[in-house]
This record gives C-alpha cells, structure tokens and sequence, in this order.
C-alpha cells in the first residue's frame, strides 16, 4: 500500500488499483463518474490532511481550551462514575464497529447484550416490553406522546407536561407533535411536586397523556405518583412517567404506581458527562407493544433449536412501513446502551441501590452545609431530593455562580436569586471545596 | 474461534441465567420513607470477572468492519480510525452542556469547525449538528422547509418522495406532517422526470433525493429536476446516506440543493456501533439558515473565541441538548485526517471498489453506470437465501431485496476500505453462494455461531424480556 | 466465532503473504551517505484497516483469562482488573529513566509504595523492584546471596534445590555460577527433611523453596528446615509463585527465608501478556538489603520526598533502568484495591477453589492436604492426551507431565476468580475426558482452531521466519 | 455475588462459598489451611482497600506530581509515536491476558503474532534466527555474550566493549557473566565511533566476542562496521552488533557487516517512554540456533495438514533443560513484542524509513541550531548522527539543564560541559521551544 498521497484508509497500492481499472475496462478512476459537467465541483475544501500525531496533538490542545472546571449540574444531563470494564469491552471492535444486526446468525453478541438490556429495563420499570434505545430523555418523550397520539382511545388530544420541564425536552416536544393533532399544556408545581389538585382540575377528555418526572428536574422527589396513576386511569389517559436508570433502583416502581409508559435517561449510566449526549429509556405496557417506536429484539430459535435473538417486530418500523411506521428512527444509541447494560450488571442490585441512596444522602448533606451559609437557603423545596436541589441566594444568582467559575466550580442558574446544585458519586470529594468556594464567593 | 461448547441449547447463557438478587430497597438504613421507595430490586449481580467474560464471549458472536468486508449498501460501512477514539476520550471535552460558554471554548471551537467543514464539504452555507442521527437529521430538514414555507404564508402539504428512497424519509416526512406522494423510477433507474413534473404544484412542499440514488446512479437530469421543483416553490432536500459517492467531485448545494443531511457514521466514518450513536448534521443555503435548530456556534462578533446562538426564526429543538458530542469528535477527526486529497481519494476508491467488486460477480446488475454501490439480482434465486449463504464463505453479506425496482436485489456498497485481495473473496463468496444449490441455501448457514434463525415465530410471539422465558427454557 | 473459511490451508496468512514492498533506502535523497545505509528494506505493507482485521482475528484465535477458565497449576492465572490499565496508562507516569530525581516525585513515590507493600506482604524488610520477570528475580536474589556469602568472605558453591521446583530455580543458580544439588522429595511429597541434613554444609549457599510447593502442599516442618540450612550458614530462598495460597496468612520472613521474589503477573493479578512482561520484586530480611540491586527508592532524610540510592554493596544490575514500570504500577493498583481484606479473602477463595475443584474431579490426587493448587493424576491415560480433549470441552487445561513426582501430572490451580458454576464447568472437562476413549483423546482437540500439532516435526525442521517458508507454502 | 468485604475479583456469594466448603465437607475456609501454629501471621498489612473510583483519583493525583517536562532524552531509551491502533489491539483480552502458548491450539493468534514479529526482525538483520524477546537491550546484550561463551571456538574469554557503554548495560553484563570464566574489557573510542586501530589491538585469541553499537549511545553513526565484522571473523570471535528497531531500517544491514548476533531495544516501537521498561531484540545466525536464549515460535501442521504455529526447540530452555538451560529466562515481554510488531506493521517499509531518515535529519539539524547559540557547540562528535547528539558547554552542564528543568525541558548530563539532545517524532515539533529554551537560559 505505498501510495504517496490520499486516504489512508483505502488500502490500494498504485499498481493494485491499476489492475482494477483494467478488469473493469477503464482508464482512470474519474471515468467512473457520471456526474454531468454542470454540477461538477473543481475547487478545493481547504482542509489540509494531518498525520494521526498531529491531530492528536491539535485536537488535545483544542479542548484544553475549556476551563477546566469542577461540575456540580445535572438538571438531566448527570455524571456517574464510569468502570473502566465499560470502557474496555465496549471498544472490543466487534460491538463498536458493527452495523444493525440486520444478519441474526452473525451478529448474536449484541442482540442479547441488547435484549439484556431491555430485560433489565424491564426489571427495573415492571412494564413488560422495552426498546432498545431513543436517543435522549427528550425525543423518548417525544415518541411517548405520539404513542399516546396512536392508542388514544377517547378524543384527548392534549399532553400535559409540568411546569417546570427543561426547555430541550418542551422544544423537541413540541416539534414531534408538530405533525399530529396533538397539542401540549402544561399544569402547574407546588413547591418542587405536582400541584395534584390543579392537574386533577385540568385533566379531562381532552387530556391524551400526562406527563410527570421523578425525580423532578429540580431534584425533588416525587409524592403523588400513585394518585396521578389513579387519574390518569380514571379518565383514560396514558400516564407517562420520566425518571432516569439510577432513580429506577431507588424510587416507586413505575408499574405500581399506574405508569403507562416510562421514559428517561439511562446514559446515566455507562456515559460519563458528555456535553448533552444520552440514551432514552422508553418502556410501555404489553398492549401497547405494536406502537412501540425504535427496535426490539426477540427470542427465537435457530434451525438447530437452539435459542437465538433477533430484531422483532420490524413492521412497526420506517425501512418496512415508511410513512405509517411508528417513528423514523432508525439509527438509535445502541452502543451507549451496551454501555448502560454493563455498567448495571457491574453495579449489581446492591450497587445500584447503594448508588441511588447516595444521591439522596449527598444531596441532602450538601443542601444542609449549604443552608449554613448566610445569604443561601437550600433546599427550596421542602421535598426529599435524589442528586440536585434548588438554593435561594440573597444576592443575584449569576453573579454567583460566575464568582464560583471563577473559584473553578460550576453550578446551574435557574432564577434570579436561584441556583441548582447536583452531586452524585462523580463530584462528591469536592463537596467540601465547593462549601469552601461559597464561601470564599458569598 | 475457540472450542464452543454449547451447553443446554444456549450459545451463552444470559445474565439472569447466571445469577440475580433480589435486594430489599427501603426500610430503616433508607435515607427515604418507605412509601417514596420500591419495595425490592431483582438484577443480574455477578463479579467484573464473569462480566468481562460474558461480554467478551459475546463480542466474539458478532460480526464487526474489524472481522471483515461488511458491503451493506447504503449503510457505507467503513473502516473507523482508532484514534478517533483516543480524541473522543479526551476528559477535557466532557462537559456538561449548560456550562457557560466562554468555559467551553474548545468545544465550541470544535464544533464551529465541524460546521464550517460540512458546510464546505456539502456547497452548503450554514450548518446545525444538533441532530443524533441521519433520521433525526431529515426530521429536522423537513421542519426548517416547513418553517420556511410558513413564514412565506404558503400551506404546501405534501412531500415528494421516490419509491426507491430510503425508508425514513418517508417516515420523517409523515412525523412532520406531510402527505408523501411517491414517485416512480423511469426505467433507467433514475427519477421519472416526466412524473416529477406531474406530481410537483402548488402542494409541494419539499422532493427528498439522494444522488446517487440507491441503486448508485447519478440523477443525471438533477438540474432540471431541481428547476422543476424550484419553480413550482418547492424545496430539495439531499439525503445524505450515499454523499460518500461524491466527496469533492461534487457538492449537494451546486446541484441545487436547498437542505440536505450528513451521515457522519456513513460518510465519515464514526463507529456505527451496532446501530447508533451517529449523528445527522442538517446543512441549508442560507435563505433557510434562520430556520435551523438551536443552538448554533457562531464566532463572536468580538473576532475572538465562539458562542452558541439561537437562529432567528429557529425550529427549535430535536435533542434535547446539543445532540450526539462524542460522535461529531470522531466526525470532525475523521476530515482533519483526510483533508481535501484523503476525501477526494475515499470517494474515488469506494467507487473503483464498487466497479471492480460488480465486474467481478456473476450476478446481473440491471443498472448503471453506478457508483459507490449497486444493486445486483440474484435471478431465480432467493436474495435472502443468497445473503445466508454468503455467511459460510466469511463475509457479511449485502443488503437484501431492497431497493424493489431491482427484484432480489442484493445492494452492495463496499466503500473505500477493501482491497482488491478483499474484493476477491467477496466476489467469489457472491459466485460460489450463486453455484451452490436450493437445498444448500435454503439449509444455509451452517459455519455461523447460530443457524438460520426463525424471524416469524420470534414476531408471532414476542418474546422481549428475560421474564418472557418460561420456566422450560 | 463467525465462520472460519480457510484457505491455502492457513487459518489467517501471514502479513508477508498479504503485502510486502522492498523500499530502496539510501540515494540522492538519504540523509546519510550510501556507505552507511543498508541498500534496500522489504517488509509488510498493508493499510491500517488490513491490520485492524488481521489482529483482531488473530485474537480471536487465542485463548486468555477473559475466554474462560485458565487453570495452569504454578501460573495464577487471575482476573486482570481492567482499571489497572487505565492508571498504566496516564501519560504523567510516561517519564524517561534519566530524568532527576525531583522532577519525578510520583513514580519515586508510587514504586516507594509499592517496595513497602510488598515488604510487608513478604514479611520482608527490603525490597526492589528491578528485576523484570521471576527468574530475573530469582537470579537477583542469588546474586544478593552470592554478595552476601562473599562479602563474609565465605566460598559457598551449592545452591540446594527440591526436584520438584521450578525449572527456573535450577537455571537461575546455575546462571549466577553455582552447582545445583537436587533434593528429592520425600514420600509425603514435601521436603525430604533427612536429605536436606545430608546435603547442607559449608558448600551450601542457599536452599530455594516454594512454599506451599508445586504439588500445593505446605511445607509442615519450614521452620526446622529454615534452622537446618541457617545452621549450616545457608541463606533460605523463597520463590514467590505459590505466594497467592498465603496471602495475610504466612509470610516467608516469618518462616525464616531471607530472600524472596514475588511474580506480580502471578500473585497481583497484572496481565501476563501471551508470556510477558512481568515483574520480579525481590525481598530480603535486613542484614542482606545492602546488596540489592541499585538503584531503590526511599524517603529523603529531610522526610520530603523520595530519592533514588544505591546499596552500599549493591550487586549491581538485572535490567539495564529500572525494570517494568508499566508492571509495577498495574501491580500496586492491584494490592491497594484490594487491601488486607481482599488479599486475605484471595487466598482463602483461591484455595477454597482449588480444594473444591478438586473434590469434584474423578482423577486421583496423590497428595494433599492441598493449597491452591492440586496435582492430580491421569493414570493409565496420556495427561497430554487428556488435557488436549479437555480444550474440546471449551477449557484450558491444567499444566501437563510437571512436577513429575506425579505420574501423569495434571497441574491444577483455578484461582480466586473462578466461580462454582465454572468450576463445575471444569470439573466437567475433566471427568468428560476421563471417561472418553482412548481414540478419542489421541484425535483430540478437534472443536478448537487448529487441530492436535506437531510438535517433533516443528523442532526437526526450524521454520522461525517467514523466510524459511518454501514457496510451495 | 452479594458480599460484603474481600476480593472485589472473587465470585463467590456467601451462599456459593458455604455450598462448596460443604462439598469439601469441612466448616470454614481456614481449615482448609496446613500452617504449623509458629508460621502463622495474624496481623495486618495495614492496606487501606480503596474503590476503583477512589484509587484511579488517587493514583492520577499522585502520576501528576512528576513534573511535566518536555524530554529530549534517550541514550537507549527512546520514545516515538505509537499509533493508536497499537494501543487498541494489543489492549484486546484475548492478547493481553492470555499466558505463554503452552497449548498451541488454542493459541493460534499469539503465536502467529510473535512468529511475524521474529520474521520482521529476520527481515531487518539479515540473521535468519530471532527469538520473541529479552527483557531489554541490556540482558540481549548479556544473554549474547552467555551465549558467545556456549559456542566460542577458541579459548578466548575476553569480551569487548566500547569505551562509552550506558553503565546499565555494563553492570547487567557483567552480572550475567559473573557465574562464567568470562571478563569484561573495554576498547577505546575515537571522536564518537569505535576507534578501530586501537581496537584492531586489542582482539586476540582471547577474545570471545566484540560488542559495538550503532548508532552508538553518543547517537553517532558508527563507519567502521564491516572492518569491525571482518576482524572479528579474521579471530574467530563473534561480532555482536548493538541497535534498534528503526535504526535498522536505515542503517547498514548487520548480515551485510558480518554481525553474529544482533542485540538492542526493539520497544523504541510500540513502547512510548515508560521509565526504562524495553524490549530486548535477540537476531544471530542459523549456527547457533540451539544456544538461542529465550522463546522461539516455529512453524509446523496440525492433524488437518493445515500450517499452525508452536513454541518449538524448548529443550533450549530453563523448564525442560533446568541448570543448562540456554537461559534462566521464562516470562518475558511478549506483549511488548507484539506491540512492536504492529507498530512496525503500521508503519510499513515506507514508514518506517521515512522514520529513521528523519533521526538522521532532525538530529542534524537541531544540533546546527544548538551550534549557532553563543557558548554551545553542537554535535561534539564529527560524525553523522541519529536522533541524539553531544552538545559541549561553556557553562557547566548541570547548572543548564537545571535551567533548562525550570524552563520545562529534560536533557542529559554527561559531562562536565556536555549535554546529549535527543530528538525524534516525538518531540521534533517542540524543537524550536527548546532552541528558545536554551537561549532563555545561556
């Protein structure tokens, strides 16, 4: 493969693809476009080659430029220590680098890695049937309230979401239910929970899915899911229940409390912070299993009875029912749910519940240490908390949070005396730095 | 390829198989009263030592671009540099993504990059990378061709698509709203230029083309089909799955394409890992530039450093944050490596591949002349059949009976990465699953980890969970 | 495991039979006169994709930790804990050997760290860590012997040693100049206590033991043996391969050696590579840690720090820096995971396996009680023959025909990191091939990648390059 | 696997342990333990055991007080850029965790690859025989010199070394040679290289082997190979030849100067600095096949007449041969071996010239530019030189590169008024940084 030039990729010596051209009977590789002479392109992009050492070195340098700063945010993007045997067996080329499992007998390996992390999932939800990946907490959301838009039994044809709901998950929302009769509401919070009393006023007929978080996205845990359950049973209408894989270990059985349909973030686990990037969870009821979005895979059996899995249900899916599938999603996050599969069966049961219960403790240590300082109160809301809470700030919140920047810590501002502070397993040696910064900035 | 050692009809048994708990959740040790927790949690719960086996076990069970030729075409998989890995890794790029943005300037300069790379690559003049996969990305498309349209007062409500299209387009036209007219190939394979203009009106709100076409041809006539939409108000979209046909040979955005999507996994080679992360950049002209998803990176007007910024007339948003970071590290690698020659010489060589692999195997090809792919028929000959028999000669074989113009197609897209000793076996895998007889196919494969695997029993009844197994099993 | 389709007879060629180029070297262009170049380089020259395939098909043709059980008696073949790679791999570790001591205050303190461990893991007072592999260590530490003996000018010339030992042992002594004189075991398989008197003298440099010895046996009487040679003026060795059976239990320095090399790739669990690199830290009691090898580490005087130093009477050098950096620090990651209580528990858990293991398998073991390890016998049958079938039931098998006080020996240490199921598992492959016939065995393996080889034609006719391929190959 | 305390590697739930101590038929894990009472320890280490989270914190922190220079050392320990695609390959489990192939069926890949890596070696050196590795270029150097004593013809006991020998390299041979009638002299050096006329002097009957270097531990380029070779010939003495993987490339070829064994670093591929850790090359001819040090990898057939690799001629070696044995040595550095041969691989002859052209270069003209700066000259030696080079100093050497330590670049001391500069791809692109560095501190 002495080439002097090209990509360094394509393996063909200079006299390799000469003898290429000769067998299909042309000059030079240019002949084998068919491209008219008007829309041919002749000029340069501008982007020079690097060596691989000379990237690494340019792209090292380039992200050095972030501050290098201690995070404590989550408001739904969160950082879990990541087991270095996630790293290692998810690189293995063999699940990095393979396509969609579109030949079963070769590709078995991340079929049941897959169908191991639905069953997980299943485990953890108590709902029989999940995918196996949306791409984020936000279009898994997205993709619940057009399966409400799809089984609705009455006319509903309004989501109620709450209040308080980060304005990427509205902002997808409202662009998936673009295409449907669907429209979005939200109902109001009372002090960090569902305001049940006025969701109970709102939802009606008209309500197609009720949307409800818990943890909530200001950390404060959830009391009224088993009444939203009720309700939302009550007047037919799907209740959608947002949560995230470690909370799942911890909080109310999704099932037990009526939900319909869990979605979520379960790059909780697996992915450490990775500027936005996620993992949807979407789990749902059985009957509801022929509108699930995205890919399932099944068991069967192979021509030796022996078990096999496969891709199911593929009808539901855009490469066979195209216009009428139930989503367009075709590449999915697979990879990163290998990741989250591992890193739960790392965790174990008790790993997992130790884990989640820390993000309770921590979380009320720090809003306790914090309170102690003049001029913070936290919690604002008198609720349990699970990783983040809210904080009060007698002086402006940015001005704040900007001095913790410059301290090296950076927090969420989220009103104008209000910051949001998260600690999980990744930040919590630093707890006691950051008290020190608060001080060091109040 | 060690001895297996099948034991009670599983290839490995699952986690669950090999041991769970059940831990109590709650009680007094619990930092939360008993009615806010789940009562118990039942998981898999086995050492780092029996998972390191599982997993590595069960990567040995999949076929990989590292095992070997992969030609699914229209998938473009190519081979994916290791060390784009290393720069993903890099702990400085992982940041949360409400960080400030003068503490992010690395990634925002990366990803301005990025943006400014695409934009170049696609004759495009304003990028978003926000979508996490090429489907996201035509969703996306769509919805600033609808935002487009609307600002313009016009109600246009249908979307022109060819019957030989990939699957979400059709798909990502119907989420955003639109009704899909289907358009039928001419009998060269290419667009019905004569139905095209049938079809196009007041309506029209978008055609989605990709070029090559799925059977790899270039549409020849893409001025005048450009023209013809252009001139009835509609917009043309580029689907970007076969772009790597292309590179610097010619750009979406000369040929009069007004939006178009990148498949970063495809054409610049990001892992595909088994079905995703990938990631869908959505490029547009810059009429329809205030329309993209928010945010964007621009350069401060200061001259120094780069900032995230809302487009005017922004659709909003299709991720929840800024999309699949990790994958568009490895996309933005991927071009820096290569640069103008690398990219110009990717494209030339995955088309030399998909003509010489074609010129060497005995199927007939009914359309040409193709590019970086093409649709064989396997004839008399189940494609599927075909397909499973390839598996025993150690290759992974095409995409199957897809596109329909072609009947039993067997759509094959080598790309760049094969040599030509590569191409041999692939087409004497092709010739020799073409010799081998019914019963040999229909009985194929024998030398995989698992035989033919029944696709209907597994659909007729699902099985989805390890709870759905029975106590027999 | 995807189909294996073999052809020309190779399971993977060779990368000189994929591509070579012979590039001229020298010329107008050269650097360097053409006198001083050599005239041309041929190698193999394939793209990094090619390469990508070819290794990792080669892996897949290779058995390891990760694969399954891997019961090599005297070997430890533990879990290699991925996070030791990790820390490995910090480029802050990454320094060259020459730099000052100030400027590489964390390696100094990390290998400090791990000289105190281990010293006190031993029960030793001194210790360095520059020999490379065991035998380096064992070599090492006959040469701190040698120093010792002739600094107290003493001309010893024997180094005992059981026959059961490591053949490493006997090479080591022979290597630093010394007779060897076996020992042979006595009837319960331990030390014959009686020989050993016979033996010790004024010639007696030095006994070398392991302990529990290679058939997993404790030697009971140590501490008369350790006055026995002490008396006569000999040093006690310890080899440190059977170290893993003690841990937290027993410590050499109690037992009265004075010398001792510990194998971390064995005991700490760091990776042993497909054969290298490891490590052979060496431990001495007090009076002999003048003589270690130079440099070590310790703390400053002025208690800030640490320093590089030699031993007064330093014997000098066994590695030309300072060792296998890259070792020693997945080593000390290993112990200070684990701490007292997960080495405590390693022990116990190694030998609970071993004991459990064998208590399910049907051949004979001649003697015991047993450690860690267990010899077991094939009896009538081949042990070769049997271990060969035991890879058809997807195992490794034990360690064959050693030590050879046990007819047909089956050396066999599972390790901690085996769980019931697999020792089931592998209790299983042992009974399976003891009830095959003979046939069966002499045909086997035949589940695995190559069949049974032959190994007398390999070294009647050395083929030790791709040069020595005849080109009918 | 719910336990609470000990091995984080073990498996083994209480419930399991307690199953297979009943098997065994006793109560308690001790009693499985045949200590005498007066052996026993029943104290503590005191190792505090700590997460994998908390330890990689702690070991990062305490990598991260090496302070952070820019090394231009090397004197036999080289660093160049080893391509990601080493790092992932290797890393594979099926590689990095497997034993020595003692069942070569089911070690196939291993085999394989250390065959290769040979092969490229034989390719390299001319010499047809190369074993798959010594721990480093100093105990190669001592194994040949054990083995000159195995094979010499004559009486001679004498072996040669140059005047300028990394005092490492001395200090291992001469404790490999300790248990040996053979001494240890040295021969003087003119300018750089071997001076031969004095050399020429030196050899007699007595002498069993001639060692030299190229490119010598100054980093020049020896002239006087094929005289050194014929010499040796003409006394029936062997001639060892001592270099490195990419020096090999461009250097006179060692069969072609008349080398009987050819010893050196070969990690200066695959390997990036790592505190002196190697890879000790082993090439000799086909003569001394069978008093080859270490393991050798030979081609043979399995039962299906298809080619299949082995271990082969282990009657050389210590567990079958014991006390004459060819060498003591067992574990070795196969991985590194492996890394260095898909570095190699990597590179490919183009590469690889490229490579070793651009020692010869960047070495020259660093040193041009060292030479321009009042008060240094530079290369001390009036030869060609590779990657490294002797640069004389008006000030004391030492007080310079302690200023050079401060400026955040590593030199070597060698002398009184001498530095020795190493550079290669590793560096090169900090060169001018060092040329400032130095003008800073002159």
């Amino acid at each position: 493969m002495t080439r002097e030039r090209g990509s360094p990729y394509a393996p063909h010596a200079d006299a390799e693809a000469a003898a290429m051209l000769d067998a299909i009977g042309v000059d030079d590789e240019e002949a084998l476009f068919d491209i008219p002479e008007g829309v041919r392109f002749d000029g340069q992009f501008g982007i020079d080659s690097r060596s691989e050492q000379a990237l690494r070195r340019e792209l090292s340098a380039l992200l050095a430029k972030n501050d290098d700063l201690t995070e404590f945010m989550g408001r739904g993007h969160y950082d879990h220590y990541v087991p270095s045997l996630v790293d290692n067996l998810s690189q293995r080329a063999e699940f990095l680098t393979s396509y969609t499992q579109y030949q079963p007998e070769i590709t078995q390996g991340f079929l049941q890695a897959l169908f191991e992390y639905q069953s997980m999932l299943v485990d953890l939800t108590g709902l029989p049937v999940a995918n196996c990946s949306m791409y984020d907490s936000a279009t898994a959301l997205a993709e619940a309230a057009r399966l409400a838009d799809r089984v609705r039994q009455a006319s509903g044809s309004v989501v109620l979401v709450p209040e308080f709901l980060r304005s990427g998950k509205r902002g997808v929302l409202d662009n998936y239910l673009a295409g449907t009769e669907m429209t979005v509401e939200t109902y109001p919070m009372d002090d960090g929970n569902v305001d049940f009393e006025a969701l109970s006023d709102r939802v009606d007929d008209e309500t197609a899915m009720v949307y409800a978080e818990n943890p909530t996205v200001r950390g404060t845990i959830e009391e009224h899911l088993g009444d939203i359950g009720t309700l939302a049973s009550e007047n037919d209408t799907l209740f959608c229940l947002g949560t995230d894989l470690v909370a799942l270990a911890l909080l109310e059985e999704p099932a037990s409390v009526g939900a319909d349909v869990v979605v979520g973030e379960a790059g909780v686990l697996g992915l450490p912070t990775a500027y936005g990037m996620g993992l949807g969870l979407f789990a749902t009821r059985e009957e509801y299993l022929r509108q699930v979005p995205g890919r399932l895979v099944g068991i069967s059996e192979d021509a030796d009875d022996k078990r096999a899995y496969t891709l199911t249900l593929q009808t539901r899916e855009q490469h066979i029912r195209r216009e009428r599938a139930t989503s367009n999603i075709c590449t999915n996050q697979a990879w990163v749910a290998l990741r989250a599969a591992i890193h739960l069966a790392w965790l174990g049961p008790s790993g997992l519940v130790d884990l989640a219960e820390d993000c309770v403790r921590d979380a009320t240590d720090l809003a306790e240490r914090l309170d102690e300082l003049v001029g913070l109160q936290a919690p604002v809301h008198d609720r349990h908390h699970f990783r983040e809470f809210v904080v009060h700030t007698d002086q402006p919140a940015a001005a704040i949070a900007g001095d913790l920047e410059t301290e090296g810590y950076a927090v969420h501002v989220v009103g104008e005396h209000l910051l949001q502070v998260c600690i999980t397993d990744a930040n919590a040696h630093e707890a006691d730095a950051l008290v020190a910064a608060f001080e060091e900035v109040l | 390829d060690q001895a297996r050692y099948v034991e009670n009809g599983q290839y490995e048994p699952l986690l669950s198989e090999k041991e769970t708990t059940e831990v109590d959740v709650g009680g007094d040790d619990s930092p939360l009263p008993d009615d806010l927790t789940r009562d118990s949690v039942e998981l898999p719960d086995l050492s780092e030592p029996e998972l390191a086996r599982h997993y590595t076990r069960l990567s040995q069970m999949n076929w990989s671009i590292d095992s070997g030729p992969y030609p699914l075409g229209s998938c473009t998989m190519k081979y994916n540099p290791k060390f784009t890995e290393a720069v993903a890794a890099d702990p400085n790029g992982s940041v949360h993504p409400d960080r400030s943005d003068e503490s992010i300037q690395g990634n925002l300069e990366l990803l301005y990059g990025l943006q400014e790379y695409l934009a170049e690559i696609g004759g495009m003049d304003a990028v978003t990378l926000q979508p996490p996969a090429g489907a996201a990305g035509e969703f996306a498309g769509i919805l600033v061709a609808k935002a487009y349209h609307e600002a313009n007062g016009e109600d246009r409500n249908e979307v022109i698509i060819p019957a030989s299209a990939h699957g979400t387009n059709f798909a990502s036209a119907a989420m955003a709203g639109y009704d899909v007219v289907e358009l039928p190939s001419a009998e060269d394979g290419r667009v019905d230029v004569e139905a095209l203009e049938a079809a196009v009106g007041d309506d029209t709100a978008a055609l989605m083309l990709t070029n090559p076409n799925t059977v790899g041809l270039f549409e020849r006539d893409i001025e005048h089909i450009a023209e013809t939409v252009h001139d009835a108000g509609g917009l043309l979209y580029y689907d970007g799955a076969n772009l790597n046909a292309l590179l610097g040979r010619a750009r979406p955005g000369d040929m009069g394409f007004d939006i178009m999507h990148y498949n970063v996994h495809k054409t610049f080679a990001t892992p595909h890992g088994g079905g995703g992360p990938g990631a869908g950049p959505v490029g547009v002209v810059d009429e329809l530039a205030e329309y993209l998803p928010s945010p964007r990176v621009r350069e401060r007007s200061s001259g120094s450093g780069y900032e995230l910024f809302d487009p005017e007339q922004s659709v909003g948003k299709v991720h929840g944050f800024q999309g699949n970071w990790l994958v568009l590290v490895k996309a933005y690698a991927y071009i820096a490596r290569l640069g103008d020659e690398g990219l110009l010489d990717a494209s030339a060589k995955a088309v030399l591949n998909a003509n010489y692999l074609g010129s060497q195997v005995e199927f007939d090809i009914p359309y040409g002349p193709y590019h970086h792919e093409f649709a064989a028929t396997s004839g008399e000959k189940d494609a599927a059949d075909v397909a499973k028999r390839m598996l025993d000669y150690g290759v992974h074989p095409p995409t199957t009976k897809w596109p329909e113009m072609v009947p039993e197609a067997m759509l094959t897209e080598p790309t760049e990465i094969e040599s030509k000793k590569s191409l041999d076996d692939l087409a004497a895998a092709f010739n020799n699953a073409a010799a081998d007889d019914e019963e040999t196919l229909a009985d194929a494969p024998t030398r995989t980890t698992a035989r033919r695997i029944d696709q209907v029993s597994a659909a007729r009844n699902p099985r989805l969970s390890w709870r759905a197994l029975g106590d027999d099993e």
